[in-house]
């Protein structure tokens, strides 16, 4: 079965934030919600990278782990959704999230914080597939539809890749060596390496490797 | 079920009104008058709470005009009012309950709690548990036409007396006078210069006036029992020996209860406005200073504070006139820190004073006006009702405190100008 | 979850590891970030081969390397944040387990002691003559905060082990209203606790300094070791100690607990991370003493709980349990005799009736 | 199901026992006769009526030290309590549709939460004097106790459903309403109503003496 996953090609990546807008445009998710965001290290220094940032859809996600209600799961494509008619909004899973991936809206008549909102990997949730309701909460199901999720699929430089982990890091392992440069798949260590491993410095090393 | 009790259950019936509901409907058991009721801060035993000492009336009401006091108590879900009631309320209602008023003043609610209290005794009464010493009383009243016994022998010697003292004539049965006089019995056994002082004064002041030997009592037994019978039977003689004399205007002396019975309550009790106006001396004296008619010369220059009778001030409202009064001839006059509408009681209001069984009570609750006295050290205590004057000296003795006390009218005439000072007491 | 067993790590350890790890982090964060930013430019600028550095520095553990981002929001320009992970590990792997060992744990101590030792009878049985202990205002404020730490410790335990212990026995759905409600609640009656404990610390502050014989009863354990009753004031030496735990902890739970539930003052996740372990111990601290409060002030000792009911306790309960206190009050004949109680207390039994005035009597 | 017949026909219902409830204890009070009073007026009762009415709101200072719990605790709760009732969003909103059709700004999020923790505070020191102080212990009854412990439930329950996503905790909060609103018209609860004639005919009384009560 398919592991579905999230790269970012720093070499590559612009910072023309098309994926943020594409997402926003795609999931019409409420307002003060970014579920991706492009974040730029040594901004305007040489050296500056870019890179484009969402949930990494973890194969052991903190945030499923600290939920209070125990209100995410993870579907057969390695996607890790959750379901807003359990969310309590508590906020747990920001507090572990490492990428900072979960967003809260302000709603209800009162403004409170209201259900996460994340990341699907433009899979929906829970609710039957494309259907209204699922659309209203978790915005498009491109999955579903056979499609890869909007951001990397309108990425001008490919520079976001998404899909299968083994064919997302073949392609980036191909540029690499065409590059002749030691690759790293950012974030691949946190998201995807085993347990044990997780705090160990070198992870990053095999982060292209299939773990 | 005895047929006293049916009598007493349909006495407070008969005293149902709409105060009475709206208050029974808003009280909301907060307690804040226990706080203001010198029978609970004295003894600490919250059976004196005010609102508490009504529970019979409330019962009555929740089980016979509420919608689901009716059907709760048809189905046996709430005790139901008994004579096991009344008998346990008479020593709350007439033994720890001296009618003052102070509860109604601070009920957050609004609720006049002694008004109630007033009518919870007119059950009690009707149904027999009411305190011996006060039907005997209201007996002697009804017979002897003072609730003391004082005849009008004793009332003609008394003037008698008094006529010798001050020198002056003092008007008996004087048709067409201005004004008609009554005393309480108190007062003629107790305080007999009170009678001289006002011959001096009314001398000073060439007021006519006049004292009826057909009916001289100014106390109302009828209504310290909750007797509404006996008391329309009193005022009416009251109206009676007024009208022989044709009276313009008659004047409560200085009792307590007198003055909001003949003043106030009166023309309720027996249904129609009275032919007569009704002053208490200290409004004609007050009216008589306006008048420029008082005279005053000298004055007493010891410290001294003034106790407003509950029924005088707080209930009956002659709550300004007493300090302009005093004004006049006492410099060192002060206040005790809670007074007019809030001072607290004698504690012999109600006719707990004429309730023998209820006196160790009584003087119990006596230290808060004991405590008010100590905080301003005065020498001297001016009060103007013969009832509070005779409580405030049992209290007095029976805490060693070195006080004197007078009766304003007194005060007053003592330092009339143009007096020679042998005349004057 | 993950498989590592609870009790791999004593929780202490891992506890004193986080904090001090968060420490340094709420340090060196300020000065760090725009440091980082120019090492990096530096790096990037003379290294063939840019990413390896970049990346190492992007996972560096203590300082998580602020870019610049377009989103606004918490953290945003945080690539990786691995403090949540530490955060995780504690709450998951020593914080459930522990509060929920702990509270167990205590509950039962307290049932077996009873059923062993039926807690503590008076010695001497009752007086009839009273000493009182505590005034109404007193009173009250004890019932109240206890009614709002009890709300609280409910909700509060709910929110922690509900995902373990609830969903199973209601389902998704059901827990997720519940815990809903409870966290709500939680925020809601929170701030309440803290004024309560600044209440009990001043109207009970002045009684619970150390004080002469706290040392003896401490060393008899309170009269467990050494048969006979060991000497004590108003408050004797466990009542003092469980004084200030309320007083530091409550203040501690109440404090962070402000912390977490209004975010909107620049508080960072360090912070907050750090906030959220001493609310979770601080509070599973309390509850377990909680039970052990309860206890003896009810069921494992005779005539204790009228203290806070009534106000006033047994003279001989005063003697044999604050003998030094009893001593004063008695000294001061501050002891009142039961009728005068029952009367200010209006105990059932006081009506007081004109003698010759059965309520039976068919009138007059 | 459950929650149309609490949304729908039970919502009905208890408006209109609450209505016609408090219509009918209200004419109970004025419909009972009354004696006219002959006595000569010293000052005007229709002035004093107004003004006692006022001046309740105020405790007389010479009370002050005796009845401070008294005070502060009920000013806590009752302007809490109605705080929430008239200002917090949802009810303005629920106000606006099913009631009124119209609205007013209602309050922020914070000040919901701090007059609801005003008001909590304030019921539970209310009740808690309530059952320790001996005075209310001993004149407080059963429906003192279920009037309070109902208000209570319905602003828990209120502050309960804060997030608004779960209907369930909503139809609790509705349901409780609509019990505290059908047991409202036989209860002491009808003090906030009554508590104006009352002070109208205490004011009534002491003005024609012309006390200032």
């Amino acid at each position: 079965m398919a592991q579905m996953k999230f790269l970012c090609d720093a070499e590559r990546c612009i910072e023309c934030n098309a994926c943020v807008t594409a997402c926003k445009n795609e999931n019409e998710v409420p307002w003060g919600v970014n579920r991706r965001r492009v974040v730029t290290i040594n901004d305007g220094s040489p050296g500056e990278r870019s890179l484009s940032v969402a949930c990494m859809h973890c194969s052991d996600a903190p945030c499923a782990a600290v939920c209070p209600v125990d209100c995410f799961y993870t579907t057969d494509d390695g996607v890790v959704l959750h379901d807003k008619d359990i969310c309590i909004g508590c906020g747990y899973c920001f507090y572990a999230c490492p990428f900072g991936a979960p967003q809260f809206p302000t709603t209800g008549a009162f403004g409170s914080r209201g259900k996460m909102d994340k990341c699907t990997f433009c899979a929906g949730g829970p609710e039957e597939d494309n259907s209204a309701e699922e659309r209203r909460k978790y915005g498009a199901n491109r999955l579903a539809e056979g499609k890869l999720p909007l951001c990397a699929e309108m990425c001008a430089t490919r520079a976001l890749l998404a899909g299968d982990g083994d064919t997302v890091s073949d392609i980036f392992r191909e540029r690499v060596t065409w590059r002749g440069s030691s690759g790293l798949a950012w974030g691949w260590g946190v998201a995807y390496s085993k347990p044990g491993l997780r705090n160990s410095r070198d992870v990053e090393g095999k982060a292209a490797g299939k773990d | 079920m005895s047929g006293r009790f049916e009598q007493g259950v349909e006495a407070m019936r008969a005293q149902m009104d709409a105060r009475v509901v709206s208050y029974l409907s808003s009280c909301v058991h907060c307690g804040i008058c226990a706080e203001a009721c010198l029978f609970f801060t004295e003894t600490g035993d919250p059976r004196y709470t005010p609102i508490h000492k009504t529970e019979p009336m409330r019962k009555l009401w929740s089980q016979e005009y509420t919608f689901w006091g009716k059907i709760a108590s048809k189905l046996g879900l709430r005790k139901p009012l008994t004579e096991a009631d009344f008998a346990d309320w008479e020593m709350l209602v007439y033994d720890g309950c001296s009618m003052c008023g102070r509860c109604s003043m601070v009920c957050p609610l609004g609720v006049d709690i002694a008004y109630i209290i007033r009518k919870v005794k007119e059950g009690l009464s009707a149904a027999g548990y009411s305190p011996e010493d006060l039907v005997e009383a209201g007996e002697r009243a009804r017979t002897i036409g003072s609730p003391m016994g004082v005849t009008v022998k004793t009332l003609e010697a008394t003037i008698r007396v008094q006529e010798k003292e001050t020198g002056l004539e003092i008007p008996l049965d004087k048709e067409g006078a201005e004004y008609l006089c009554l005393f309480s019995s108190g007062e003629i056994a107790g305080f007999p210069e009170f009678i001289g002082s006002l011959a001096r004064i009314f001398k000073a002041a060439d007021v006519s006036w006049t004292i009826s030997s057909q009916y001289f009592e100014a106390t109302n037994t009828g209504v310290q029992l909750g007797n509404s019978g006996l008391a329309a039977e009193l005022v009416e003689r009251v109206v009676a020996a007024a009208e022989k004399l044709k009276i313009k205007t008659l004047i409560s002396p200085e009792c307590g209860h007198a003055y909001t019975t003949i003043r106030w309550d009166a023309p309720n009790i027996i249904g129609r406005p009275l032919p007569f106006k009704v002053v208490h001396i200290m409004e004609l004296l007050d009216q008589l200073r306006t008048e420029g008619r008082l005279q005053i010369d000298g004055s007493i220059d010891d410290r001294l504070s003034f106790h407003d009778p509950c029924n005088i001030g707080r209930r009956g409202g002659v709550l300004q006139e007493p300090r302009r009064l005093l004004n006049m001839v006492a410099p060192n006059f002060v206040e005790m820190t809670e007074h007019g509408d809030m001072n607290w009681c004698c504690g012999g209001g109600g006719g707990v004073s004429s309730n023998e069984r209820a006196n160790e009570l009584r003087l119990q609750v006596f230290s808060a006006k004991k405590r008010q006295l100590d905080e301003i050290n005065v020498d001297l205590l001016v009060t103007s009702c013969s009832n509070c004057r005779h409580m405030l000296e049992d209290g007095l003795e029976e805490n060693e405190m070195e006080l004197e006390l007078v009766g304003i009218t007194e005060l007053i005439a003592d330092h009339l100008a143009g007096e020679t000072p042998e005349r004057g007491q | 979850m993950n498989q590592t067993k609870p009790w791999q790590t004593p929780c202490a350890v891992v506890l004193s590891r986080m904090l001090t790890a968060l420490f340094a982090l709420v340090l060196v964060m300020p000065l760090f970030a725009p440091q980082a930013r120019a090492d990096g430019g530096v790096t990037a600028g003379k290294v063939a081969n840019p990413g390896a550095e970049l990346w190492r520095e992007v996972r560096q553990r203590e300082a998580p390397l602020a870019g610049a981002t377009q989103v606004t929001g918490m953290d945003s320009g945080v690539l990786i944040n691995t403090l949540g992970e530490q955060w995780r590990r504690f709450r998951m792997e020593q914080l459930v387990p522990v509060a929920g060992a702990l509270i167990g744990g205590v509950l039962g101590l307290i049932i077996l002691f009873h059923l062993f030792k039926r807690g503590v009878r008076l010695e001497h049985g009752r007086s009839g003559n009273y000493i009182e202990r505590f005034k109404e205002i007193d009173r009250i404020l004890h019932w109240y905060v206890a009614t709002v730490f009890i709300f609280l410790a409910l909700t509060g335990l709910i929110l922690l082990t509900g995902r373990v212990v609830l969903i199973p026995v209601f389902g998704h759905e059901v827990f997720s209203a519940i815990a809903s409600a409870s966290k709500e609640g939680h925020n809601l009656f929170g701030p309440l606790f803290l004024l309560g404990v600044v209440g009990l610390f001043i109207r009970f502050v002045s009684k619970n300094f150390p004080g002469k014989g706290d040392l003896g009863w401490l060393l008899k354990a309170g009269g467990f070791l050494g048969g006979k009753h060991p000497s004590a004031g108003f408050f004797n030496a466990g009542e003092k100690i469980w004084f200030w735990l309320v007083i530091v902890v409550g203040l501690t739970i109440s404090v962070t607990g402000l912390i977490l539930e209004f975010p909107f003052f620049g508080q960072d996740r360090p912070l907050m991370a750090l906030s959220l372990v001493l609310h979770g111990v601080g509070a599973v601290l309390l509850v377990a003493g909680l039970f052990g409060h309860i206890y003896v002030g009810s069921a494992g000792m005779e005539a204790s709980l009228e203290s806070m009911t009534t106000g006033y306790v047994d003279v001989n309960w005063a003697r044999q349990h604050h003998d030094q206190w009893a001593e004063v009050c008695e000294a001061e004949g501050a002891v009142i005799a039961g009728e005068d109680l029952k009367k200010k207390q209006q105990l059932r039994g006081t009506k007081n009736r004109v003698p010759n005035r059965p309520a039976t009597e068919e009138g007059q | 199901m459950i929650t149309e017949f609490i949304d729908g026909p039970l919502w009905y219902f208890a408006l209109l026992v609450f209505v016609i409830g408090v219509a009918w204890r209200l004419l109970a009070i004025f419909r009972t006769r009354s004696k006219p009073d002959f006595s000569v007026p010293r000052g005007s009762a229709a002035a004093s009526a107004v003004m006692t009415g006022l001046r309740r709101f105020v405790p007389r200072p010479e009370m002050s030290p005796r009845i401070r719990l008294h005070v502060v605790a009920g000013y806590m709760f009752h302007l809490g309590l109605f705080a929430l009732l008239l200002f917090a969003a949802p009810h303005v909103l629920f106000l606006k549709e099913n009631l009124l059709g119209f609205g007013w700004t209602p309050m922020p999020y914070w000040a919901f939460i701090v007059s609801s923790q005003i008001a909590f505070a304030g019921l539970l020191l209310l009740w808690l004097h309530r059952i320790l102080n001996p005075v209310t212990r001993l004149i407080s009854d059963a429906d003192d106790h279920v009037a309070a412990v109902l208000t209570f439930v319905v602003m828990l329950t209120g502050c309960l459903a804060l997030m608004e996503t779960f209907s369930g905790l909503r139809v609790l909060h509705r349901f409780s309403v609509e019990l505290l609103m059908i047991y409202f018209p036989f209860s002491r609860l009808m003090h906030a109503f009554t508590f104006i004639p009352s002070r109208a005919y205490t004011g009534a009384w002491f003005g024609r003496r012309g006390v200032d009560a």
